[in-house]
C-alpha cells in the first residue's frame, strides 16, 4: 500500500505561508492572518471576555485553524508542520487574543507543545501584564494507562473542548471558570484512533512507517506515532466491537451515560465507511444503554491522507449540552 | 572569548549543522520524522545571520539571538530545549564581555539545568541530554579551554553513541518502545556536533596564537 | 501510485443499506430513511412549498445523502454505488417529497440517471396526480465542448443548485420558478476536476484508471470517466494558471461578475492543498476583475478516496446571493 | 410458448447470465466500470424467483416482472435500457397467454423500437444496439421458433464481434475514444448471452416434443 507523496504544492519551504493565505482569501469574513503569521478572529470578541489560544504543529487541517471564530478559538498559532511554534508567537497570540480580562492557553499535549507553552507562559508572567493560565488537554487512551491519563496524547477527541469551551468563553465565564470546564471536558473525554494506512510529511516526503497490506494499527497518533497494536484487517463492525469496549471501559462510561460521539476522519477515509463504522457504533452504544446526545462524523483533525479514523467519546451534562448547541462560526465550523 | 569570537563560534556551529544536515536526518528518520538535521541548519543559519548583524555583540547577545533563533526557527520539543540551553547560557555571562573558563563552565552547568527542568530526561532516557550531560561534565577536567572543549566534544560523542544501547522516555522515539535499540539518538549526535563545532573552533584560534 | 483498496466494510452487497443507517443513526433529528430506503427529512417541509427531488448512484457521499434537510432537498433517492436507482424508486422518491404543490425531480447528467429519470416522469405522469417537472444539471466543460452544454456531465458545481434551489424551495417559489432558478444556475456554473491518483470501486475493487506518479489528469469526471488529457505533474500554482482560464473563458466570466467559489475535495485532497490551490484562484480572479462573493472547500462530491478537486464558479446576482447565505441543515451541511 | 414457459425461459437466462457473470465484468472493465455480468446475473436471479412466484404465469406478466427486476435491481443506464426491452415486449403482447413467431417478431421490434428511444443510440454506436437490432432482424429470417432463435443468435453473437471495430458513442465507454477500438461492448456481448439463451432454451424444447 504505497502513500501518496504526489501533491499539488508550491515551494515545500512555502507551504505554512501559503495556506494561511488561501485560507484568509476564503475566508475573510472570517479570520484574519497577521504580521506575524497568526490566524485571528475577524471580528474581535466583546471587550471583557476570555480569549482562548492554542499553538500547534500544522499539517493536520482543519485543526487548528479552522477552529478560530466567534464561539470557538480567538487566536491559531500554527507551527511548521508537525512542529509546535516557538514561544514569541505563542506570546504573540496570547497577546493578539487579550480582551483585558485574561487568556486561556490551550495545550494539545505532546512535548514540543508543552515545552514551548510553559516557556510562552514564563514569559506572559515576567514580561507583560496579561492574566494568562494553561491547561493542557489529553485524551488517546493508547499512549498511556489508565491511572497515567496526564501523559496521554492530545488528539481528535480534544474538539469536545474546543466546541464547548469557545461557547462558554463567548458566555462571559471567567478564566477560572473557563480553565475548570476546559479540565472537565477533558477528563470526560476518551479517543481511540485507527490508522489502516501511513502518510507522508509533504516537507521531507517521508512515509511514517510502513503498514502491510492486510494490517490495521490501533491506537496511532496524529503523526504517526506508533499505537498499541497491529492487527489483522477486520470488518467494519469487527473493528468497532475490538475498539469500543476499551473505550467504554477507561473512563468509564456506564449504563445511563450520556454522551457526544466524534468520528475523526484521518484524512482519506471515504464517509462511506464512517457512516458503516458509526452504525456500529450507535448499535453497541445502545446496547451497552449509553445515550448519545449527537454524532460528528468529519475531518477534523487530518494526519494528512492517512486512511484512518478516532472514535472518542465525551460525557456530558445539560450544561454541556447548551454549549454544544450555541452557534460558532469557524472556517470549517458553521451552525451547529 | 570575547562577543566577535562568538559570533565565529555560532558561524561555525551553522556550517558543522549543515554538514551534519543529512546524517542527523537519517537518524531521526529512524525513530523520529526525520526533521532533526533540516530543523538546527536552518535554525543556526539564521543564528548566524542575527549574530553578524549585532552591533555591538557580547557573548550574552550572542547567545541571546541565538536561543532566540533556536526557539522561533526551529520549533518543537527540540528547538524549545536548544533555546533553553542558548538562554540559560547568556542569562548566566550577563554582564560578561569576555568568557574564562570558569565562565564556560557556569554558562553549560546552567544551561544542561534549565535543559533538564524543561524537558524532564535524564542520563538513560536516550535523548540529548545524554550527550549534553557528559560533555557539561567534562569541561571541568582541564584548565584551558582547548582541553576542556577536546574533552567536552570526546564525552559528548561518547555519550552520544551509548544511546545506541537505550530505550527512549522522551520525544518521539519513546512510542517505538524496544525497537530504539541499536539507533543513535538524533539529539544527542546533534549535540556531538555542537561540541565538535566547538572544540574545532578553539583549536583553530590556539593555532592562531 | 497505488490506490487504496483496504476499506473498512462489512459484506459488500450491504454498504448501501448499512451505510444509510449510519447515517440515519448519526443525525436523526435531520434525516430519516423510510422502509423503501429512501433518505428524507426528518420534519417534513411545510405543505403547499415544492418538494425537491434528487437521485443519483451512491459512492460520491456526502453527495447526496449528505444534503437532505430543511433548505435542501426533500428527498434523496439513492442508488448502489455509482449506479442510477430505477425508476420505481425514484417514483417512491417524488411521491414523498410531494406536499401538494409539485416536485421537481434534478438529474445530474449521467446517462443512467437521465434514463430512469425520464421512465419515472413517464410512470408519474400516467399513474398519479403529482405534478413533476424534471431538470437535467450539467456542468463540467470537460465532457462536450461548448455550443454542446447539454451534452455536458454534472458534477461537483451542481452543489450551487442544491444550496440555492433548497433556499428558494422553502421560500414557497412555485415549481415553475423552481425550475427556472435551477436553469439558471446551471446556466451560470462552469467545472473544471483534476485527478492526481485513481479510486477504486468498494464494489468490484476495480481500479478506475492508471495514472503515472508523475502525471496528472485534467477533466475527470466523477466515475473516473476520462478527461481532456494528460498533463506533467504541475506545482499548485501553475494548476490552477491552466486551469481558471478555460474555466473563465467557457460561460465567459468577464471583469465585474461576481462568483461563488467551489474547490471540491474529490476525496483524498489535504486541506492544506486545497487551501494553497484556494490562494491561486483568489489571485487569478482578483487579477480578471471578478469579485468573489463567497468560497467553499470541501469535500462536497467525492469518488471515493480519489486524490484530485474540481474547481468551480457560478456567477451570481443579488437574488442568489440572498439564497446563499439563507439557513439550511442538511447531514453535512449546517448553517452556511 | 406460454406464460409457465416464459419462467423456465427467464430461468434459463438467468443461468446463462451467471455463467458469463466474469467474462461480462472483464469486458466491461476494459472500457466502463466492470460490474455489468454482475449487475445483470443479480437482476436476473431477482426476476426467475419473482417469475416463479407468479400464480398464473402469462408470458406478459413474466416480462413484466423481469423488467421490474431489471429497472429497480440493476438500476443505471443498462437496468433502463433491459429493463425497456422487456417492459415494451411485454406491452405488445398484453392479452396473449401464448406467443406465436409473429408474436415473438412484433415483441421483439417493440422492445428495440422502446431501447432506442430510451438510449438514443443506433447501430454502430459500440452499444447492446448492435446486437440487439441485428437479432431482431434475424428473427423474421425463418418460419419456425426454433429457427428464428437460431438465426437472432447467430446475428446477435456476430453484432457483439463487429463491436470491436467501434468507437463508442453512448455509456461510459464513450469518454474513452479511439481507445475503445479492440474491445467488444459488454451490452452487445450480454444481448448475444440472452440471445443464446433463447436459442438454447428453444432447441431443449423441441427436442423434448
Ligand atoms: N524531553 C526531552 N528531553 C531532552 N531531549 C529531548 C526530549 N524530547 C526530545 N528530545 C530530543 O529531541 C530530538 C528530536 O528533535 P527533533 O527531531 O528536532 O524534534 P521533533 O521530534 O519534534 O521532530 C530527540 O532525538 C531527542 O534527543
Ligand atoms: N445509450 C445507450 N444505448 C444503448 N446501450 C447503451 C447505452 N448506454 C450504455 N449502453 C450499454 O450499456 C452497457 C454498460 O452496461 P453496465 O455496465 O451495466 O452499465 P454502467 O455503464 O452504468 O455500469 C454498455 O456496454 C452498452 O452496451
Ligand atoms: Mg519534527
Ligand atoms: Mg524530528
Ligand atoms: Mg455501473
Ligand atoms: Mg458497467
Amino acid at each position: 500500500m504505497s502513500v501518496r507523496k504526489k501533491k499539488l504544492l508550491n515551494q515545500r519551504s512555502m507551504i505554512l505561508r501559503e495556506m494561511l493565505q488561501g485560507l484568509v482569501s476564503a475566508y475573510p469574513d472570517v479570520v484574519r492572518l497577521t504580521d506575524d503569521g497568526l490566524i485571528v478572529r475577524a471580528q474581535p470578541k466583546a471587550p471583557g471576555k476570555v480569549g482562548l489560544v492554542i499553538g500547534n504543529g500544522s499539517g493536520h487541517e482543519p485543526a487548528m485553524i479552522g477552529f478560530v471564530g466567534s464561539g470557538l478559538f480567538d487566536v491559531n498559532v500554527p507551527g511548521e508542520i508537525f512542529t509546535a511554534p516557538g514561544p514569541d508567537r505563542i506570546v504573540a497570540g496570547i497577546k493578539a487574543a487579550d480582551r483585558g480580562t485574561g487568556v486561556l492557553l490551550c495545550v494539545s499535549h505532546h512535548a514540543g507543545d508543552l515545552m514551548n507553552a510553559e516557556m510562552a507562559l514564563e514569559l506572559c508572567q515576567m514580561e507583560s501584564g496579561i492574566n494568562v493560565e494553561m491547561v493542557v488537554l489529553y485524551d488517546d487512551i493508547s499512549s498511556a494507562p489508565k491511572g497515567s491519563e496526564p501523559e496521554r496524547r492530545g488528539t481528535a477527541g480534544l474538539f469536545f473542548v474546543w466546541k464547548m469551551l469557545g461557547a462558554y468563553a463567548e458566555t462571559g465565564a471567567s478564566l477560572t471558570e473557563c480553565k475548570r470546564l476546559a479540565e472537565h471536558i477533558r477528563d470526560n473525554t476518551r479517543t481511540l484512533a485507527l490508522a489502516l494506512t501511513s502518510a507522508a510529511s509533504p516537507v521531507t516526503d517521508e512515509v511514517m512507517f510502513e503498514l502491510p497490506d492486510d494490517e490495521m494499527e490501533i491506537g496511532m497518533g496524529v503523526h504517526g506515532e506508533v499505537g498499541i497494536g497491529r492487527h489483522k484487517l477486520l470488518s467494519a463492525d469487527a473493528t468497532i466491537d475490538l475498539m469500543l469496549p476499551r473505550l467504554l471501559e477507561d473512563l468509564p462510561f456506564n449504563a445511563g451515560d450520556e454522551v457526544l460521539v466524534l468520528l475523526n476522519n484521518s484524512g482519506s477515509m471515504t464517509l462511506m465507511e464512517l457512516y458503516i463504522l458509526h452504525r456500529r457504533v450507535a448499535q453497541r452504544l445502545t446496547e451497552a444503554g449509553v445515550h448519545r446526545y449527537k454524532s460528528w462524523i468529519g475531518p477534523y483533525a487530518t494526519t494528512q491522507e492517512m486512511a484512518g479514523f478516532a472514535l472518542s467519546l465525551c460525557r456530558i451534562d445539560d450544561h454541556m449540552k447548551q454549549l454544544w448547541d450555541a452557534p460558532c462560526n469557524g472556517a470549517f465550523l458553521k451552525g451547529v | 572569548m570575547n562577543g566577535p569570537d562568538f559570533v565565529r563560534l555560532i558561524q561555525a556551529i551553522h556550517t558543522a549543522m549543515e554538514a551534519a544536515q543529512t546524517e542527523l536526518n537519517a537518524l531521526d528518520s529512524e525513530l523520529g520524522d526525520g526533521d532533526h538535521g533540516g530543523a538546527l541548519a536552518t535554525a543556526f543559519a539564521d543564528a548566524a545571520e542575527k549574530a553578524a548583524a549585532l552591533t555591538n555583540p557580547t557573548p550574552s547577545t550572542v547567545l541571546a539571538v541565538t536561543a532566540q533563533s533556536l526557539l522561533n526557527r526551529m520549533g518543537g520539543a527540540s528547538g524549545a530545549l536548544y533555546g533553553t540551553l542558548f538562554l540559560r547560557m547568556s542569562a548566566s555571562c550577563k554582564d560578561r564581555t569576555e568568557l574564562t573558563l570558569a565562565d564556560w563552565q557556569a554558562a553549560l552547568q546552567a544551561g544542561l539545568e534549565g535543559v533538564q527542568a524543561r524537558g524532564k530526561a535524564a542520563p538513560g532516557d536516550k535523548t540529548l541530554v545524554d550527550a549534553l550531560a557528559p560533555a557539561v561534565a567534562a569541561v571541568s577536567t582541564s584548565d584551558t579551554l582547548g582541553g576542556a572543549f577536546a574533552a567536552a566534544a570526546a564525552a559528548a560523542q561518547a555519550g552520544a553513541d551509548q544511546t545506541a544501547e537505550m530505550v527512549a522516555k522522551f520525544g518521539r522515539a519513546k512510542f517505538v518502545g524496544e525497537r530504539a535499540r541499536g539507533h543513535v539518538d538524533a539529539g544527542a549526535r546533534s549535540m556531538a556536533v555542537l561540541f565538535a563545532a566547538l572544540h574545532r573552533y578553539q583549536e583553530d584560534e590556539d593555532g592562531k596564537t
